[in-house]
């Protein structure tokens, strides 16, 4: 490596050199996860009790990719320093290679990727390790980190392919990995339906995913990322319609993946699995696949405004919308989910505006705090599942109603979520502020050439105060005020091991530092520089600048005092959301979850998320139902397929076989003749071609 | 180079066997015709052997193999055939009549 | 010189290959059927397969036509008179045997390995001979370099050498076979 | 045609006459010497009316089955009948155009003659009338074309005595090339050519002297199948006057009878032709070195040691008609299909293995040393087969055989 550096980047050759020598780190990233599926895999079916095993080679994948992927990270950016735009690429097969249609098993790694891989594998060791602790007396010990090596192996295929079928792998794989750990505990009802809900929801988003592959194939001729960016710009028309078609359905694609509105349903319902699997998946990673493709094909969203509009404007919707439902959730982990929901509609808002940074720059922090509340909310419930199953109460560890005080039993995991909660509300200099509000400028000075664009700004600021009042109110009923558990439970609440602590920390780290990845001018950096993911992210984006302003619509920010006002803002809405947050919840009248009254009135609605899943229910499931069962199970099935398909082709077997058997006369002359005549046509057809 | 010739001989050569196939009865006679058309193919590979290498004259190898192995399994089936019907005209063996 | 004793062959051999087919006695026809291969083993020689052509008499003319020969004199079968009448079969045999004659025949007549090599050239797939066959060497030189078995034996073992086993398991294969139809009672 | 080819020609046409001449009066001398040796054997004098010591009687034979009538048999099919001598005779015949009978001629001349042209010819002539590189291989095939005329001729004749011979007969040799051309594969290992211009110069300064010492087995096998493949006692199936009248030619008179006669006669030379070359190094004059350069003189004299050593053999076929009985038909079938093939299968792997163990492994260049090992080899497996598994079964006395109980000769097919 050291001497490839030496050769010099730019040098002509210089990259094949790169690529060759990397090769093998990067498939080593992609096989040390799927390594640890395939053994924990094969020890949960021989060796179910093998814990210690497992754990080691679950989580010691894990790390050893983290540390892959940093050290790669080091050698990259060394070279990146000098020559920005050199993207690796290696091919490991062939793959489809069909006429015209060439598609190889490639992976490449350019800076974006190198943000994901980062993130994903960092912070997917940290979960890994929580998990060690947190799912240590669960029977599928061994099946839980196969499947979660196995997704994390889907997701960094999903970041680390090279065209769109390979993204498309991973895409889906990582829904399987979703589906089958959202039904980890498949053996209640309730989880194995949210797993199909899931898987269900998802194929909708597949489906526009799909389509917008076929359409790419169509314009561009081709499926692998550089060449399709590489001919957008001269095949698409700048909002034209196939570059709006093409866009429209990816977002699909991604609204079903990253939970937007109308698909994110399922992902309410996902936080059936286990908690560290809501942090890894369903919070910090999985669910920012569908960022991550914005981000990615940011050339092709440049060139459709109008579906960046779409974009940001239902990333908007969803932020608003998830909040207010997010207000009146008692259960922890579903008020984190929609607290999710709403933290993806603020990417999709940011990359919808076209700051594509500002979106991947959320991405990053919402990983960070997002997983920190997550796996403190899992060591929360870890905590109070021990006390309820050491009295054999029933009552439910995750509604909030039961908690309380829960700060003087676990002052460590409470530190941790307040600074969480801090960051995720927008209290600088935690991550999420710097992130948050750089979307929401953003938003605002697409305002001055698109002014929908300011009631997105809007929406997405009112969505910030609420964001800061449900936290607020997490926090106060989880860990303050009086306790709810229980007499006898109470003696059983504890602090989590340091297994699962420890991650804690780390997260809580970057959850405090994690703005530093990509600070603002305006802010006084103590010796770190302004700007850092934003720079590192040029290349990759360029493309898409160039087309943006072309188009007139680049990404811009104000200055002087608009700014400084947003920033005031921003601040201000920060701390009033989390004081109202903090008094009202504080002046509720606090009783556990078995002997609070029913709500009322618009509270009711928030309650049942305004009714949605039933809506869908109406709307769609049961006229479906009904469809399939009057006309296609009765008509169509039974009459056509069965009738026609099933019988007829039978009859037809019959008919033919008939005739046939009237040809084998047993005459061998009979045959040779047939056969002659078929040779001397075929013959005929070479000749005289 | 008798390359054409060759061929033209060895198609001639198949043909003949083919309508030995066509016209004959006899279960042996038509054995006996299938391998003058197996001949006909060697001489092909051999021609074409001639002008790119002898790989064409192993595969005249494998088909004379065959050849044997056909005659053996052949000629032992027409035997038993001819235990049960005493004949082997293939007009009146027609067990395969559908 | 060669043509002559090639054409030679050749009118043998077609004259007798007719023989085969319209000879009413069986034995007539295989004795037809030896005769023509012998004539194809003298058309292997001057085709400089000198193995094969040896080969040909030792297996085809000296082993299978005997083993036919014994045959037939064991079932003792006599004329064949019902061969040969002129019933609406015989005529869509001939005239399928003529047409098929008349596509191969002026197709193959003109070729030559130019044209081979010029039709190889014209396939994308077969552009390189060496695809197809072993070697660009001809069989003459083959043999010059090697020696008579060498020439076949060296593309035999390097290049089908799992062939030429999966051969020998054919023919224990056989032995079985004839030996279970052909034997009563073992 | 080119004056070298013309030359070609001319020097291959008077090898045919003469070697075509030679083998018939050969041959017709061969009849007399079977009678005198037969006598000998018996204590009798045999022919010794007809010329000095009996020395005209082949022609007075010669001349009577001219001038005999030529009977046809009422049934048979007259084509084939009279094409089956034939068909037995040519191939024979035939056989003696490639054995190598001399050392090669350096022949060098360059006529020209009225009406025909030029004619040159330089160089080494090989002694046999075809020096083909297919050597052994034409042996091979052309002897199995023999077999034709013994089965049409007991096929044609319509008798059954004729067709039980010619069905003999064919199983017979059918069987027996088997077991011949597995003897004849050691030989080939050892000298890795076909031609038997290049067999009989391995045997000379190849380093393994006369493959009879290191190949005796094979020597063995190869001698008895060439017994089984002439028809020649003990294992005259097809003519066992005994059982068949006189097997495949009951029913042949005059010259076509005689013809067969002449065919197994000149088949005899054969094999003791190649059982010479194969094994005794053809023509090669035993611990000599000059015969190696080509000259007249050498070619004469390695013309004579061919000569003397077909003759040894000759006469060996005629001795072992007087010493052995007549094999039994399950006994000749089991022998060659039970014995001799398996014995041959093995020996080929087993000379392989050893060539390869001596060439490579231990790594012994020295042809002597190679001989003895060899020579060594054969000793032992000679001993293994003839006195250990052997014991008392096929190739032992017949007295032995009787007391030995299920024994391979035993089980009757």
């Amino acid at each position: 490596m050291l001497d490839l550096l030496a050769a010099g980047p730019g040098q002509p050759g210089f990259l094949d050199l790169l690529q060759g020598a990397l090769r093998p780190t990067i498939a080593l990233i992609i096989g040390l996860p799927l390594l640890g599926f395939l053994l924990n895999g094969a020890l949960s079916l021989w060796r179910p009790a093998a814990k210690g095993a497992v754990s080691v080679i679950g989580a010691g994948v894990l790390l050893t990719t983290f540390l892959v992927a940093l050290q790669l990270f080091l050698q990259l950016s060394a070279v990146w320093h000098v020559k920005p735009d050199e993207v690796i690429r290696v091919t490991l097969w062939s793959w489809i290679p069909v006429g015209d249609l060439r598609v190889d098993f490639a992976l490449q790694l350019d800076q974006l990727a190198m943000v994901m891989l980062l993130v994903v594998t960092g912070v997917g060791s940290l979960i890994h390790l929580f998990s060690v602790g947190y799912m240590k007396a669960d029977e599928g010990y061994a099946r839980y980190f196969a499947y979660l090596n196995l997704f994390v192996m889907f997701m960094l295929v999903l970041v680390l392919g090279a065209s769109f079928p390979m993204m498309f792998i991973g895409w889906e794989g990582v829904g399987l990995c979703s589906y089958l750990l959202i039904g980890f505990w498949f053996s209640e009802p309730a989880n194995a339906d949210a797993g199909k809900k899931a898987f269900i929801v998802n194929r909708i988003g597949d489906f526009g995913f799909l389509l917008a592959m076929f359409l790419i194939w169509q314009a561009t001729g081709s499926l692998s990322f550089a060449e399709v960016f590489d001919r957008a710009p001269q095949v698409l028309a700048a909002g034209g319609a196939m570059a709006t078609a093409i866009t429209l359905f990816l977002f699909l694609g991604c609204a079903g993946k990253s939970a937007q509105i109308p698909l994110y349903v399922w992902l309410p319902d996902a936080m059936a699995g286990p908690t560290p699997v809501s942090a890894l998946i369903h919070a910090a990673t999985m669910v920012t696949a569908g960022v991550y493709l914005v981000a990615r094909t940011n050339v092709l969203f440049a060139l459709a405004p109008t579906s960046q509009m779409v974009v940001a404007g239902v990333g908007a919707l969803t932020a608003l919308f998830a909040a207010t439902i997010g207000l009146r959730q008692y259960d922890i982990k579903k008020v984190l989910a929609y607290s999710t929901v709403s933290q993806l509609g603020y990417m999709f808002l940011g990359v919808g505006t076209g700051a594509i940074t500002a979106g991947v720059f959320h991405l990053v922090t919402h990983a960070f705090f997002k997983a920190l509340l997550f796996l403190g909310a899992g060591s929360v419930i870890h905590s109070m599942h021990h006390a309820y199953h050491a009295t054999h109460s029933h009552d439910d560890a995750q509604d909030m109603r039961n908690m309380g005080g829960l700060a003087k039993y676990m002052p460590v995991t409470a530190v941790l979520m307040g600074i969480a909660t801090l960051a995720i509300a927008g209290i600088p200099p935690f991550a999420g502020f710097f992130s948050k509000d750089e979307i929401l400028a953003f938003a605002f000075g697409r305002g001055a050439q698109q002014p929908a664009f300011y009631l997105f700004w809007g929406m997405g600021a009112l969505a910030a105060l609420l964001t800061a009042f449900y936290m607020a109110r997490l926090m106060a009923m989880t860990f303050f005020g009086p306790n709810r558990t229980g007499e006898a439970e109470r003696q059983h609440l504890h602090e989590a091991p340091w297994i699962m602590t420890g991650p804690l920390l780390v997260l809580g780290l970057l959850s405090l530092a994690g703005g530093w990845l990509n600070l603002p001018e305006f802010f006084p950096a103590i010796g770190a520089p302004h700007g850092v993911l934003h720079h590192w992210l040029e290349p990759v984006l360029e493309a898409g600048n160039r087309v943006a302003e072309s188009v007139g619509l680049a990404p811009a920010l104000s200055h002087g005092a608009t700014e400084a006002f947003l920033v005031g803002g921003a601040i201000l809405t920060a701390v009033l959301g989390l004081t109202l947050g903090w008094v009202v919840t504080r002046r509720a009248v606090a009783v556990p979850a078995h002997d609070a009254a029913p709500e009322t009135g618009f509270w009711k609605v928030l309650y049942h998320k305004y009714y949605v899943d039933e809506l869908y229910d109406w709307c769609i499931v049961r006229p479906l139902v009904a469809f399939s069962r009057v006309v296609l199970w009765k008509k169509v099935d039974q009459g056509v397929i069965d009738g026609g398909g099933v019988n007829g082709a039978a009859g037809l077997s019959r008919a033919l076989g008939w005739i046939g058997s009237r040809l084998q006369s047993g005459q061998v002359n009979v045959y040779v003749v047939l056969f002659l005549v078929g040779a001397i046509y075929v013959l005929g057809m070479v000749a005289w071609r | 180079m008798l390359l054409g010739p060759s061929l033209a001989v060895s198609a001639i050569l198949f043909t003949i066997g083919v309508a030995g196939v066509l016209l004959r009865r006899n279960a042996i006679v038509i054995f006996m015709c299938v391998e003058l058309m197996l001949n006909a193919v060697n001489l092909t590979f051999v021609a074409l052997s001639q002008a790119y290498g002898s790989s064409g004259q192993v595969f005249v190898f494998f088909v004379m193999t065959v050849a044997a192995a056909e005659a053996a399994v052949g000629l032992a089936i027409i035997l038993s055939i001819y235990r049960h019907h005493k004949s082997v005209d293939l007009q009146q063996i027609n067990l395969l009549r559908g | 010189m060669v043509e002559a004793v090639f054409w030679f062959f050749a009118a043998v051999a077609i004259v007798s290959a007719l023989l085969v087919v319209t000879m009413r006695n069986p034995i007539a026809s295989a004795f037809w059927l030896v005769c023509t291969m012998l004539c194809l083993a003298g058309i292997f020689f001057l085709l400089q397969a000198q193995f094969i052509g040896a080969i040909q008499i030792l297996v085809y003319a000296g082993a299978v036509m005997v083993l036919f020969l014994f045959v037939i004199m064991l079932l003792n079968l006599g004329r064949d008179d019902a061969a040969l009448k002129r019933t609406p079969t015989w005529f869509a045999a001939v005239l399928l045997a003529g047409v098929l004659a008349s596509q191969l025949v002026p197709a193959l007549i003109r070729y030559s390995s130019e044209r081979l090599a010029f039709e190889y050239t014209r396939s994308a797939v077969l552009a390189d001979p060496r695809m197809v066959f072993d070697s660009t060497l001809s069989a003459a030189q083959a043999t010059l370099e090697r020696g008579v078995p060498g020439d076949i034996a060296k593309p035999l073992f390097e290049h089908y050498l799992v062939p030429f086993e999966l051969t020998s398991i054919l023919l224990l294969a056989a032995i079985v076979g004839a030996v279970v139809l052909a034997k009563r009672r073992i | 045609m080119t004056p070298e080819l013309k030359g070609l020609l001319l020097v291959s046409i008077i090898k045919l006459l003469v070697v075509f001449t030679v083998t018939m009066i050969g041959v017709a001398l061969l009849t007399l010497m079977e009678r005198k040796v037969s006598a000998w054997m018996q204590y009798r004098l045999g022919p010794n009316r007809v010329g000095f010591g009996g020395l005209l009687q082949p022609a007075a034979d010669g001349i009577k089955n001219i001038i005999k009538e030529e009977t046809f048999p009422g049934m048979a099919n007259r084509v084939l009948f009279m094409l089956a001598p034939a068909l037995a005779f040519i191939p024979a015949l035939t056989l003696g155009s490639v054995i190598h009978w001399a050392a090669p001629l350096p022949v060098n001349f360059d006529f020209t003659l009225p009406l025909l042209g030029r004619f040159v010819h330089t160089g080494l002539m090989p002694m046999a009338v075809a020096d083909l590189p297919v050597g052994i291989l034409f042996v091979l095939a052309i002897s199995s074309m023999g077999v034709y005329g013994i089965a049409l001729a007991g096929w044609s004749s319509n008798s059954k005595y004729a067709l039980l011979g010619g069905l003999r007969a064919t199983a017979q040799m059918i069987s027996y090339e088997v077991a011949m051309g597995l003897a004849v594969v050691p030989v080939l290992l050892l000298t890795g050519n076909v031609a038997f211009g290049e067999i009989i110069r391995a045997q000379q300064v190849g380093g393994f002297g006369w493959f009879i010492l290191p190949l005796f087995l094979a020597f063995h096998n190869f001698l008895v199948a060439g017994f089984a493949e002439t028809n020649r006692l003990p294992f005259d199936m097809p003519e066992a006057e005994s059982e068949l009248i006189a097997g495949y030619h009951t029913e042949y008179s005059a010259m076509k009878f005689s013809m067969f006669f002449i065919a197994e006669y000149t088949n005899m030379v054969t094999v003791s032709a190649m059982v010479t070359t194969l094994f005794l190094g053809g023509w090669d004059i035993p611990f000599t070195h000059w015969d190696e350069t080509p000259g007249v003189l050498q070619t004469i004299a390695t013309g004579g040691m061919m000569f003397l050593k077909v003759f040894f053999w000759l006469f060996f076929f005629m001795w072992i008609r007087w010493t052995l009985p007549r094999f039994r038909y399950d006994q000749l079938m089991a022998l060659g299909w039970k014995v001799l093939m398996p014995i041959g299968l093995a020996y080929v792997m087993l000379i392989a293995t050893a060539i390869y163990l001596i060439e490579n492994v231990a790594g012994i260049s020295s042809g002597l040393v190679k001989m003895l090992v060899l020579t060594g080899i054969n000793v032992a497996l000679g001993y293994i087969v003839f006195m250990v598994l052997d014991r008392g079964l096929l190739i032992g006395g017949s007295r032995e055989r009787g007391a030995a109980s299920g024994g391979l000769g035993r089980r009757a097919a």
